[in-house]
C-alpha cells in the first residue's frame, strides 16, 4: 500500500532551494514594504507565503505548508485584497509611503538583527547536531496527536479566543441594520 | 361635472365634445386650479399623456394638452390650454407624479417649459441640440448641424 | 441628477441615498450597450457596493422623430411607420393607430375585419410576451426558456407571413378594415397553433414557476404598489401585478372585444414574481380570446368603404388600446386635409420606464437587470 | 560503454512497470514526466471535448442543433476556436496593471493543472501521491481566486472588478463549506483496524475499497449530505451556473475577464474547465469510490471482473459505432462528402482505440482510469444540465446559501459523522463502564 511505503526519494540539491526560497522570501519581504501600490504589496506578501510553505515542505512538515497555503495564501491575503480594492487606491497611491515612525522601525530592525547575530555566534549549542529524522507520513498524526492530547488546553483557549473575534465581528457589522 | 366648472369659472372654461369624446378648453391661469380638482375632487388619479401642438398662425402659438383618466369613473378627459411662444405652463408633476418625463418631452420637442418642475432638461435628444423639432417651422430634413459635427464628427448625419 | 419629485409624499425620490460609512459612491455605466437593456437603454446607476442608490434613465438613441414624420405623411402612408415603434408587437400599434383614424372619419371596420384583427392582435400579444418572456429569464441566467420561446413563437410569425407576407413589421390592417381576406387554411392553421401552444405555455412555467432560484430571484424584488403604479402612468402587466384589475379591453372596448369571455388576471404584490404570472396568465387568455374568435369568425367584406383620398374632418381624437405593454394611445388632430397636423403616439414602454428608478431603489445590481426584464420596454417605443 | 548506459536507462525505464505505485512514489523520474506530460495532454483534450460537449448537449437541450459546420457534427469546432482565439488580437487596456495584467491568467492555469499532479486515476495512475494529497488540491486550487482577483484589479474597469470581487467573496465562502464536506468524508477513512485516518487521495479510495463502500452510501444518509454540500459548493467554486455571477453575462457582462482577449482568455477558458475536472476528481475521490469500478464486492469473482474490464473497449467500439452509423445516414451529396469521411475516419480511430482497450494487458491498467472518468464525465454532463436549467442565484442570496445553510449542515453533518464512527466505543463505554 502506497501509504506504508515510507518515503524514500532523497532530498535533491537541499541546500540549494533551501537558498533560493530564502531569497525569494527576502526580496518579496523588501518589496512588501517598499511598493506604493497596496495591491503590488499585497502580491509581494503572497510570494513570500508561498516561498514559506515550499520551505516547511523541505522540513517535512508537509501539513503545515498546506495549511499554510489553504489559510494565508488562499483565504487571508484573499480578503487582504478584497479589502485593498474596495478602497480608492489612486488616492492611496499618492502618499507618502514611509511614515514618520522609521525610527522606531530602524531600532526594531536593529535589535532583531542583533538577537540573530547573538544566536548565531553563543547559541549553537542549543540546535541539534543533526536533524531529527522525521517520517514525513505521521506528519499529520502527529500534528493531530500533538493539538489534540498535549497541547488540548492551549488549542481551545484559542478557539474560544477565535469565536470571541467572529461574534465582535458580527455584532460590529451588525450595527449598521 | 363640465357644468358644475362652467359655473364657477364661467367664461374661463369652454367645454366641447367631438366624436363622443369630452374636452375642454381651459383659459392659461386656471389651469394649475382645474388641474387640481381634477386630480382631488374628480378623482382623475391617472394622467395618461401631456402633449402639445403647435399653430404658427395663431396669436396664442402652442395648445398643451392634458389626457386624464379616472378609474372610478372609467372616463376620459382631456384639459386643453392655448400659450403665447414662449410662455410656460406650471408643472404637473406635484399632482402625478407620471408627468416628469412627459412633460420633459414636450419641453424637448416644442420648447415649452414647465415652472416648478425638478429637472426640466431635454430628455430624448441630446443636451446642447438646438431647436424643437415639433414645431410647424422646424423642416422635417432639418438637423443641428453643428452639433452633429462637434459631437458626432460627421459632416451631416443624413 | 434623479429624475425624481419630491413633493408626492408616497413617493420619496428626492432625498439621496448616501452610501454606507462615507464609502465612495460607484458610478457605473448600464449601456447603451449592454447585454441586459434590451436595446440602447442607458441607466447610470449609482452604487454603494453592488446596492442601488439611485439611477438614471438616458433615452433617446433610437429617436426617429416618428411623429415629426407623421405630420408629412399622408394617413395611409403614416400606417407603416407605427409598426416600427414596438416592434415586437407592430400589430398592436397598427390596430391602435387604423382605429383612431377611423373614429376621426366616422367609419367602422365590418364584423370580419374586427374578428381577424382581434386574433392577429392577440397573436401579437403571445408574441411580445414570448419574447418577454426568452429574454428576461436570460437576464436573469435562465439561457433555455429563450430558445423554447423562439421555437413556438416562430410559428406565430409563419402565421403573419403567410397572411401578409411579413414577420416582425407586419402592416397587418389598414385604414377601414383589411387589405387581405384571410389565406385558405388561416382559421385552421391557427386553431392547430393553439393546440400546439397550449402545452407550451405549461411547459415553460414548468422550468420557471416552481424553480426555487427563479422565486428568489424575483420575489420581492422590484416591488411597486398600486398607488404608487398611478400615480407614475404605470399600465399593462405591471399595473395588474400590483391588484388594479384595470385593462382596456374591458375597461373602455374597442374592436369588438366586448364580444368576448376572458378574465383579467391580477395578482396582489406587484413583484417580479408577480408580473411574470400575470404575463402567463394573460397569455393563457389570449389563447382562449383568439380561440373564441377564430369559432366566431363571421363572413363578409373585409374593408369598410373608405375615401381612397382620406380627409377627416378637422377635429381631434385621443384613442387608447391595450397593448401587450400598456396603454398605447394616439393623438390625432386633423385640420381636414391629407396629413394629420399632429399626431402624438403615448407609448406605454415610455411612461413604465418612469418607475424604473423607484422600483430599483435599495435593490441590488443583479435586480436592476430582473426589473428591466419586468418593465418589459421596447427602445423602439420609448425613443419613437 | 554506451551499450551500457542504454542498458541502465531501459532498465531503469522498465524498473516501473510492475511497481505497485505511483511514479512519485517509487522515485522514478522519467515516469514522473511520462505521467505529468500524460496528464497535461489528456487534460487539454478533455477540455477540447468538453467545449464542445457543452455546446452540442446544451444545443440539444434547448431545441437546437450547435456547432455543425466545421467537421462531421462540429467536431472540429472546439480547434477552430482555438486557432481563432491564438490570432486574435491581444488587447491590453492602456490603464491596466500591466504586469499583473500578465501573470493573473498564468496564475489561474497553473493552479488549475497543479492539482492534478495527486488525482489518483488509479492506484498506481497518479503522478504522485501525496501524503496530504487532498490539503493539497484545496490549498492549491483555493489559489486561483488570487488569479481571478489579480485579472480584475488589474484591467482597471468597473465590470471586472466586481466580478473579481465577487468572486472572490464567494470562493472563499464556499470554500469553508466544502472543507467541512471534505473533513467528514476524511473521518471516514479512520474507521479502520489502527483508528489511522489518512489525507492521501489514494488512500482515502483504498480506505473505500477496504471498508467496502462507497462513502457517499456510508452512514447513511449523512455521506449523502456531506456530498450533496460537497457537490453544490464545488460548482460554486468553479464559478459555473448556477452560481456563475463572476461573469454574469447580463449583469457584468463578462465578469473579471472582460478586458481580456485572444490567448489570454482562452487561458481562463481553460482554466475554468480543468477546475471543473479537479473538483469533480476530488468529489469522485471522496465519496464515488474513485477508480474503483461498480459493485466491487456484490458483483465480485473473475467473470465479473473480466465483464467489467471489457467495458471501455466496448464503450469505445460502441461510439466508434455511432460515428459508422452517422457517417451511414449522412445525405449522399457531394457537399457533405468530406464531412461523411471524416466521421468515417474519426469512427475508425475510435475503434482502434477501443481494440487496443480490449487486449489483456492493455485492459487490466487502463480500467480504472476508464471508471475514474467515466465517474468525472457524469459530473462534467451535471455542470452542463445545471447550466441549461437554472436561473443564475444572485449574490446576497448565494451568500446566504453558503454561510446560513451549507456550513451549518456541514458542520452537523461532521459532528454526526465523527459520533457515528465512535458509536461502538461510545456504547461500549456506556455498557460497560
Amino acid at each position: 500500500m502506497a501509504v506504508d511505503t515510507a518515503f524514500n526519494m532523497a532530498p535533491v540539491a537541499t541546500p540549494f532551494f533551501f537558498y533560493m526560497l530564502s531569497g525569494i522570501m527576502l526580496i518579496g519581504g523588501i518589496l512588501v514594504i517598499t511598493r506604493k501600490n497596496p495591491v503590488h504589496s499585497a502580491l509581494a506578501l503572497i510570494t513570500v507565503l508561498l516561498a514559506q510553505a515550499a520551505i516547511y515542505l523541505m522540513l517535512y512538515a508537509p501539513f503545515v505548508a498546506g495549511v499554510q497555503i489553504i489559510l494565508y495564501a488562499g483565504g487571508i491575503m484573499v480578503l487582504f485584497l478584497f479589502v485593498i480594492m474596495l478602497v480608492n487606491i489612486d488616492r492611496a497611491a499618492k502618499e507618502r509611503t514611509f511614515n514618520s515612525q522609521w525610527l522606531v522601525g530602524i531600532v526594531a530592525a536593529t535589535a532583531l538583527g542583533g538577537l540573530f547575530v547573538a544566536v548565531y555566534t553563543k547559541g549553537n549549542n542549543i540546535f541539534p547536531e543533526h536533524a531529527l529524522s522525521v517520517i514525513e507520513n505521521d506528519n499529520t498524526q502527529k500534528v493531530a496527536t500533538m493539538l489534540y492530547g498535549q497541547y488540548m488546553f492551549a488549542f481551545e483557549i484559542a478557539s474560544l479566543l477565535l469565536l470571541v473575534a467572529i461574534i465582535g465581528a458580527v455584532v460590529m457589522a451588525k450595527k449598521r441594520i | 361635472m363640465i357644468a358644475k366648472f362652467k359655473s364657477t369659472y364661467g367664461s374661463g372654461i369652454e367645454p366641447l365634445t367631438y366624436a363622443g369624446q369630452n374636452y375642454m378648453v381651459v383659459d392659461r391661469s386656471l389651469i394649475p386650479e382645474i388641474l387640481q380638482i381634477l386630480r382631488n375632487e374628480e378623482q382623475f388619479d391617472y394622467c395618461v399623456d401631456i402633449t402639445a401642438a403647435h399653430y404658427p398662425k395663431r396669436e396664442k402659438q402652442f395648445d398643451v394638452i392634458w389626457v386624464l383618466y379616472s378609474f372610478s369613473r372609467n372616463e376620459r378627459i382631456r384639459v386643453k390650454t392655448q400659450i403665447l411662444d414662449g410662455e410656460s405652463v406650471p408643472s404637473s408633476v406635484p399632482i402625478w407624479a407620471a408627468a416628469n418625463w412627459l412633460e420633459r418631452e414636450v419641453f424637448d420637442m416644442f420648447g415649452i417649459k414647465f415652472d416648478g418642475h425638478p429637472d426640466m432638461k431635454r430628455i430624448l435628444l441630446p443636451e446642447g441640440w438646438k431647436g424643437y423639432p415639433l414645431r410647424k417651422d422646424y423642416g422635417i430634413l432639418q438637423q443641428d448641424n453643428e452639433w452633429v459635427q462637434i459631437n458626432l464628427g460627421i459632416e451631416s448625419g443624413q | 441628477m434623479i429624475d425624481s419629485n419630491s413633493s408626492l409624499s408616497h413617493l420619496d425620490l428626492e432625498t439621496p441615498e448616501k452610501p454606507f460609512l462615507d464609502a465612495n459612491e460607484l458610478v457605473i455605466n448600464m449601456g447603451p450597450q449592454h447585454p441586459a437593456t434590451h436595446g440602447v437603454l442607458r441607466v447610470i446607476l449609482r452604487l454603494d457596493g453592488e446596492k442601488v442608490l439611485g439611477l438614471e434613465c438616458v433615452i433617446g438613441y433610437l429617436h426617429r422623430g416618428v411623429e415629426k414624420i407623421g405630420e408629412h405623411r399622408t394617413y395611409t402612408m403614416f400606417n407603416p411607420y407605427v409598426d416600427r415603434m414596438d416592434y415586437v408587437a407592430a400589430v398592436s400599434n397598427g390596430l391602435g393607430y387604423c382605429e383612431t383614424v377611423e373614429k376621426l372619419l366616422h367609419v367602422e371596420a365590418p364584423p370580419r375585419a374586427q374578428y381577424v384583427r382581434v386574433i392577429l392582435t392577440e397573436l401579437n400579444r403571445l408574441a411580445s410576451h414570448q419574447l418577454w418572456l426568452g429574454t428576461h429569464a436570460l437576464d436573469i441566467g435562465a439561457i433555455t426558456p429563450l430558445f423554447y420561446t423562439f421555437r413556438d413563437r416562430e410559428e406565430i410569425l409563419k402565421i403573419y407571413e403567410k397572411y401578409c407576407g411579413a414577420r416582425l413589421t407586419t402592416h397587418a390592417f389598414r385604414i377601414g378594415g383589411l387589405q387581405y381576406e384571410t389565406y385558405n387554411g388561416f382559421e385552421r392553421e391557427v386553431k392547430n397553433f393553439l393546440s400546439f401552444f397550449r402545452p407550451k405555455i405549461d411547459e415553460y412555467e414548468e422550468l420557471l414557476t416552481t424553480n426555487r432560484i427563479w422565486v428568489e430571484r424575483t420575489k420581492n424584488v422590484g416591488i411597486i404598489s398600486a398607488k404608487d403604479c398611478i400615480a407614475l402612468g404605470v399600465t399593462g402587466p405591471v399595473l395588474r401585478a400590483s391588484g388594479v384589475k384595470w385593462d382596456l379591453r374591458k375597461a373602455q372596448p374597442y374592436a369588438n372585444y366586448k364580444n368576448f369571455d376572458f378574465d383579467i388576471p391580477t395578482c396582489q404584490n406587484g413583484d417580479t414574481y408577480d408580473r411574470y404570472l400575470v404575463r402567463m396568465a394573460e397569455m393563457r387568455q389570449s389563447v382562449r380570446i383568439i380561440e373564441q374568435a377564430v369559432e366566431g369568425l363571421p363572413e363578409g367584406p373585409v374593408m369598410a368603404k373608405v375615401p381612397k383620398v382620406m380627409k377627416p374632418p378637422a377635429g381631434e381624437i385621443y384613442h387608447s388600446i391595450e397593448a401587450p405593454k400598456g396603454e398605447l394611445g394616439y393623438f390625432i388632430v386633423s385640420d381636414g386635409s391629407t396629413q394629420p397636423y399632429r399626431v402624438r403616439v403615448r407609448p406605454p414602454s415610455f411612461v413604465n420606464l418612469q418607475a424604473l428608478d423607484l422600483m430599483c431603489r435599495g435593490q441590488l445590481v443583479a435586480d436592476v437587470i430582473a426589473v428591466i426584464g419586468t418593465l418589459d420596454i421596447v427602445l423602439g417605443e420609448v425613443d419613437r | 560503454m554506451g551499450h551500457d548506459l542504454m542498458g541502465q536507462l531501459v532498465q531503469y525505464i522498465q524498473s516501473y512497470l510492475s511497481s505497485d505505485q505511483t511514479p512519485g512514489a517509487a522515485g522514478n523520474m522519467f515516469w514522473v514526466l511520462v505521467y505529468i506530460l500524460a496528464v497535461f495532454v489528456g487534460l487539454s483534450i478533455a477540455v477540447i471535448a468538453m467545449n464542445w460537449l457543452e455546446r452540442k448537449i446544451l444545443a440539444h437541450m434547448q431545441v437546437r442543433l450547435g456547432p455543425m459546420r466545421v467537421g462531421p457534427h462540429g467536431l472540429l469546432q472546439p480547434i477552430a476556436d482555438a486557432i481563432k482565439l491564438l490570432l486574435k488580437e491581444d488587447i491590453i487596456p492602456a490603464e491596466a496593471d500591466v504586469a499583473i495584467f500578465w501573470v493573473a491568467p498564468f496564475m489561474v492555469v497553473l493552479a488549475a493543472f497543479t492539482v492534478f499532479i495527486v488525482v489518483p486515476f488509479g492506484p498506481t495512475h497518479a503522478v504522485t501521491d501525496m501524503n496530504i494529497g487532498i490539503l493539497f488540491m484545496l490549498g492549491v486550487s483555493s489559489l486561483s481566486v488570487l488569479g481571478i482577483v489579480m485579472a480584475g484589479w488589474a484591467s482597471n474597469s468597473h465590470y471586472p472588478l466586481i466580478g473579481a470581487l465577487r468572486s472572490s467573496a464567494q470562493m472563499v465562502s464556499y470554500e469553508v463549506a466544502m472543507g467541512l464536506a471534505v473533513v467528514s468524508a476524511i473521518v471516514m477513512t479512520s474507521l479502520n483496524a489502527s483508528g489511522t485516518g489518512t489525507l492521501s487521495m489514494i488512500g482515502i479510495v483504498q480506505a473505500q475499497q477496504e471498508q467496502g463502500v462507497w462513502f457517499i452510501f456510508k452512514f447513511f444518509p449523512l455521506g449523502l449530505i456531506a456530498f450533496f454540500i460537497f457537490a453544490v459548493a464545488m460548482v460554486a467554486e468553479t464559478n459555473r451556473a448556477p452560481f456563475d455571477l463572476a461573469e454574469a453575462e447580463s449583469e457584468l457582462t463578462a465578469g473579471f475577464h472582460t478586458e481580456y482577449s485572444g490567448f489570454r482568455w482562452s487561458l481562463f477558458f481553460l482554466a475554468e474547465y480543468s477546475a471543473m475536472i479537479a473538483v469533480s476528481s476530488i468529489a469522485v475521490t471522496l465519496w464515488l469510490g474513485g477508480w474503483l469500478r461498480p459493485f466491487p464486492n456484490l458483483l465480485s469473482g473473475s467473470t465479473w471482473d473480466l465483464i467489467f474490464s471489457l467495458f471501455p473497449g466496448v464503450t469505445f467500439l460502441f461510439l466508434a459505432a455511432m460515428c459508422f452509423f452517422n457517417a451511414v445516414r449522412m445525405p449522399k451529396h457531394p457537399f457533405f462528402r468530406i464531412q461523411t469521411i471524416g466521421l468515417a475516419g474519426f469512427g475508425v480511430v475510435l475503434g482502434l482505440i477501443g481494440l487496443v482497450m480490449l487486449v489483456p494487458a492493455v485492459r487490466i491498467r487502463v480500467q480504472d482510469i476508464f471508471w475514474f472518468a467515466a465517474k468525472v464525465a457524469t459530473f462534467m454532463y451535471l455542470y452542463i444540465w445545471y447550466r441549461g436549467t437554472f436561473p443564475r442565484y444572485r449574490f446576497d442570496q448565494l451568500m446566504q446559501m453558503g454561510w446560513k445553510v451549507l456550513l451549518p449542515m456541514g458542520l452537523g453533518v461532521l459532528i454526526l459523522t465523527a459520533t457515528a464512527g465512535l458509536w461502538p466505543s461510545i456504547q461500549h463505554s456506556i455498557w460497560h463502564p
